[in-house]
């Protein structure tokens, strides 16, 4: 696959270890020509944010299934703008509050923690994609 | 200590559990064993998991468990009884939260402090270390039927002496099931060992009048695994436990979806469990079987998710098992709701109870797919006690660096990653790539021939396009992955 | 005109049809038929009933079907387009109101009002023959699926006219299924010859090019009819639409909840209704199967519902029917919205996906019973023969009047009302007062042997109590009614 | 079983045919000590009213079951009346109207056409014998 010249970070953030999605991801964003860094399953901030900075990535994908980002993430993009990350972009996705809630009402919540796109359970990462190459002008 | 599958003595045992007890505040309260039994004796025998499923097995009777677990207590009870009442569940789960998994317990108080603040749970679950065994035995006072702890833990040593003092007589998990699909750098030989621990404390209690239920995690990384796979690992947690002394086993099978190659395999899952059992000279073990409603990506339609409900109740019903976990309308989107939850055990259980006399007759094909997964299960089982030269667990942990033991989709970095399953045309799970998995060239064809089968009909070669196909189709609505062309 | 099982000349068929026509101003619309089937032919083939049937059973495919059907034409379509978009469902249905189905268009015209004053359906379904033939080409034309009228018409001549001129390509009914489950006092012979009016003028349009599906309704009274009865009459009816030139038949079978039974039984109607039609010389009619999920009383809990609706999915999928009857979680309280109809729908599919690739393998236990209904059936079909002198249309009357023909709980005074139904302990349905009904002296041992078992086990005698009891089993979450005191 | 005396019309209004319920009803009346007067399916208002006359009825249950009971019930209390059945007590049952309806409503409506109790679909005919003795002073 041609590569877009784009690199993105991906992870499951805190103690989360569903890892199906994670392999899927990393999957089809490489044959989107993305060049991908997964920090896989288990991840703390600062694995996303050491990666991104090492890699001078574009964006972090970061994935939570197991109903906990609320906490894992709390501080996150504070940490990015300590550490110099300053645009890079932010994406969350996967089932990343506990229950079924609103989702009108988590996006906000996300958006407020500094995410620039958050995601509904089920949404498939071809979805994510799509914003991503807006966002990152490659369409 | 060396890794060896032999039974604790009562010495290594209690060296081992000084450190234990250490390792959060509330290890300090369950010091006391001899009262931890008293209590645990005092606890009604009609709710011992134990009996209920022992009694179940000789009435035939399939039970219903929900899973469901919140973070703090009173909300916790009121949603057991609620499952009780309202679900007609016969058994009770307490599903703990993922830090507590991880022995991350500070995580757990931030989080149960932010759920009483915000007056909803932050948690995925109960963390049942924080809150000690005083609360986990209100909890299992407050309800009338046998509870369980379910996680995912691979160091549950703490967690099990605080539960088994409450008077919980069942804990799920194993050294492998607990491990690998639960956890990235946890190492065997760890995990193996702290869960001899929890074997040889539940068998403590079962030496001292108190039966105790053990649950191998039988789905494992519930994405794919064939059931060999999972057959195999599920026997091996059977053997370590009996071992240290463990007398009541439930081992468990995840629903694949195609009903007969599910029917084979709990089948051949409880005559193997047995016949190894046996055969390595623990006769006294009561099995029991558990059966997981669809454990991979579930439909986020309602109406869909009870059709994936009711259809793998029909198999738990014509397989005969002892119990069936239960998923929700809300599988797909998160924690269920007390309703959704309860909604899921009351679809389950009308379906059990449709289908309460009746049971499926052998065919050949039955017979046939049976005989498949005994086979594949007999092929990895022996090389595991070969390269264990005859020790069982450090067959698991050389096996595991070997990839004779290799679980499909698990985030462990102990696990090698080299098979690949995919479906067959009929929707049955069948080895893709073999990795190191020692199958026969026979079974190993057959595998192989199967898969092709469906190649040709959908016109496509076979790799692991399917197997991404697969993962995807459930919650699509469909068994099978077909490519978008396909036209039948 | 005396009744006689023979193809309706033309000129019999033309004099009985001006008197049809006459019997509500609507039926002045249709009086070209010409111009009705040229309108027809013009209906779009994807459109067509017949052919999606025989696809399907090509295909091995298991089509979805609601029931549907409110007073007003704007409502009826919208309602169907919800249910073939966010359904999913293969095929729809116009349900029509219980006034039509007994001729009675008065209260239909005020059915039709007060619907319009109040907002909402008064009616329990479309009263097509009010509405007439241009507002039923409406419906017709604003759906992209095929239509099929589903009523319980005891005369539905009228009906039958105005429905094929607006380009519906299936009817369901017949002689018998229409009349004894639907009505009290319309004498058989009447309802045999309405029958084979409706019959013959689907002929009609077939000889003109137009496929039209005919189907027999096989649940009858939906309440613990032992297979072989309905199965008998399916035949009957099929038989008796082949003598009138109908190529295109589907035998229908109401679930009774033992899966074997079921499942033996939908095999042995379409085995056999292929054998009777070509023993009598029809050897071009295409047979299809349908399966009508429990048709009795339903769990009021909606999860319940759901856990009956996707168990009876499960059959027909292993049984491999060509549709399924589709009921919905509101079946116990009253017509769906059109989002618990969907929701029915979209459980169903689930399921049918889930299983689209398996099938039902044959075990001793499937041959057994396969074997038993059939055997039970020639041993009816034998004697309405041998009581009609070889003419089947009088043999079935003459058979209705001696209890030969018997069906459980039929409304009709044309039914001897003498048998008695009631489940073996494996939840198969049996028969336990023969009446008259002619079972050889092995086959009435048979179903005396198996349901004594029952008594046995239940410590009770074998009666009415049963029957009673097995009556309200499933609505209370149970297929055979158990005694309380009732312990395994 | 003993008889207590008393008499009950039961019957399904209109064109409905739904015959196991009734079934069930006669039998379960019966068993009880009533002496029931079964119309059968498809019965008239006049065919319930002629037998309750003729048979000097105390009560008359209607079952509907199909949906139509509020157009097959107009005028029902009314004609009862103009026969002379002043003081007879009217219960209606079943899945009275179409479709799943707010309940209170709709037993209000069938008050207010003149029955005396009104029961919700799948209420059990042992419910309404509790209060029919309750209201004929069996106990
Ligand atoms: C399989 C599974 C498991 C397996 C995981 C095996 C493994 N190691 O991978 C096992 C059984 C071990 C497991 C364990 C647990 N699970 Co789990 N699990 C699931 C399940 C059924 C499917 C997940 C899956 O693999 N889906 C298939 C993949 C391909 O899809 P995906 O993961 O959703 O990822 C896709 C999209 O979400 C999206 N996406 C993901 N991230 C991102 C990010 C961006 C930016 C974008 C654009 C898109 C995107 O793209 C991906 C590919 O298309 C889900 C429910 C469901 N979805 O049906 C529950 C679920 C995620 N699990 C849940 C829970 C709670 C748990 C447990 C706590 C246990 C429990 N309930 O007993 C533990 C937690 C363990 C831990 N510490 O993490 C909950 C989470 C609840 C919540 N958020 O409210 C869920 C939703 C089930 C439920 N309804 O309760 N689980
Ligand atoms: C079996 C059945 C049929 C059979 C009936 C066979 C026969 N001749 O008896 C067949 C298939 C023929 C049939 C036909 C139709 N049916 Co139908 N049928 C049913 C079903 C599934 C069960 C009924 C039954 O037998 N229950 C078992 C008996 C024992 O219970 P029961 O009848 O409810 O009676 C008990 C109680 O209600 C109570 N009770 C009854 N009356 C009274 C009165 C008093 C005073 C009291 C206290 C208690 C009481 O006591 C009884 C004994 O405990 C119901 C749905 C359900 N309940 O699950 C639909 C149902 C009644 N049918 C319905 C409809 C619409 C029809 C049709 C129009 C067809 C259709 N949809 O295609 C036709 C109508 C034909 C006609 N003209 O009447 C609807 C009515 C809808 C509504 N009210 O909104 C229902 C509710 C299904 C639905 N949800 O759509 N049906």
């Amino acid at each position: 696959m041609n590569s877009n010249g784009k690199t993105v970070v991906i992870g499951v953030i805190g103690a989360d270890v569903h890892a199906v999605g994670n392999k899927i991801i990393e999957h089809v964003l490489t044959s989107e020509g993305f060049n991908v860094v997964n920090v896989g399953v288990m991840s703390r901030q600062e694995d996303f944010i050491n990666a991104a900075i090492e890699t001078n990535a574009d964006a972090i994908l970061v994935s939570s299934l197991y109903g906990h980002a609320e906490l894992d993430c709390q501080g996150f993009r504070e940490k990015c703008n300590e550490a110099g990350l300053t645009n890079i972009l932010l994406y969350i996705g996967g089932n990343i509050v506990v229950g079924k809630q609103d989702f009108a009402e988590v996006e906000e919540r996300f958006k407020k923690m500094g995410f620039n796109r958050v995601y509904a359970p089920g949404v498939r990462i071809e979805e994510g994609i799509k914003d991503l190459k807006k966002d990152l002008g490659l369409v | 200590m060396e890794l060896t599958n032999k039974k604790l003595s009562m010495d290594e045992f209690l060296k081992i559990r000084e450190e234990v007890l250490k390792t959060w505040p509330t290890g300090e309260q369950v010091r006391d064993l001899e009262a931890n039994i008293r209590y645990a004796l005092s606890v009604p025998k009609n709710k011992n998991f134990a009996l209920r499923l022992k009694k179940a097995k000789h009435d035939q009777q399939v039970l219903t468990q929900p899973r469901a677990g919140v973070a703090l207590v009173q909300d916790l009870i009121d949603l057991l009884r609620y499952l009780a009442e309202e679900g007609e569940a016969d058994l009770l789960p307490v599903t703990i939260d993922s830090y507590t998994r991880q022995n991350r317990y500070e995580n757990c108080e931030l989080g149960i402090e932010e759920s009483r603040r915000l007056g909803r749970s932050m948690l995925n679950g109960f963390p049942v270390v924080n809150h000690g065994v005083y609360a986990a035995r209100l909890v299992q006072e407050s309800l009338d039927l046998p509870v369980q702890a379910r996680h995912g833990t691979p160091d549950a040593r703490l967690m099990s002496e605080i539960i088994h003092a409450a008077g919980w007589t069942s804990n799920e998990g194993g050294g492998i099931s607990y491990n690998v699909p639960y956890s990235k750098d946890v190492p065997l030989d760890k995990s193996i060992k702290d869960w001899q621990y929890c074997d040889r404390l539940a068998a403590i209690y079962e030496e001292n009048g108190i039966p105790i239920n053990r649950e191998p995690f039988g789905p494992l990384t519930g994405t794919l695994v064939p059931p060999s796979m999972s057959n195999a690992v599920a026997i091996i947690e059977a053997l370590l436990a009996a071992e240290q002394g463990v007398k009541h086993i439930t081992v468990g099978y995840g629903q694949c979806g195609n009903q007969i190659q599910d029917i084979a395999a709990i089948k051949a899952l409880e005559q193997q469990t047995e016949e190894y059992l046996s055969k390595f000279g623990y006769d006294d073990v009561i099995v029991t079987t558990v059966f997981h409603q669809w454990m991979g990506g579930f439909p986020k339609d309602e109406a869909k998710a009870y059709g994936a409900i009711a259809n793998a109740s029909v198999t738990a019903a014509l397989a005969k098992v002892t119990k069936v976990i239960v998923k929700t309308p809300h599988e797909a989107i998160g924690i269920p709701t007390k309703e959704a939850n309860a909604n899921g055990l009351k679809c389950t259980k009308m379906v059990l109870n449709l289908l309460a006399d009746q049971k499926t007759y052998m065919s050949k094909k039955l017979k046939e797919q049976m005989t498949i997964i005994k086979e594949e299960t007999d092929c990895i089982l022996n090389k595991v006690f070969e390269v264990g030269n005859g020790d069982l667990a450090i067959g698991v942990v050389e096996s595991f660096k070997r990839g004779i033991l290799d679980i499909p989709f698990a985030p462990s970095r102990y696990n090698a990653n080299k098979i690949l399953p995919a479906r067959d045309t009929y929707g049955a799970v069948r080895y893709l790539e073999f990795g190191n998995v020692p199958l026969s060239e026979e079974l190993k064809a057959y595998n192989r021939y199967m898969l092709e089968k469906r190649g040709i009909i959908e016109k496509r070669p076979v790799d692991f396009r399917m197997t991404v196909d697969d993962i995807f189709a459930i919650s699509e609505g469909r068994l099978v992955g077909r490519p978008s062309n396909f036209r039948k």
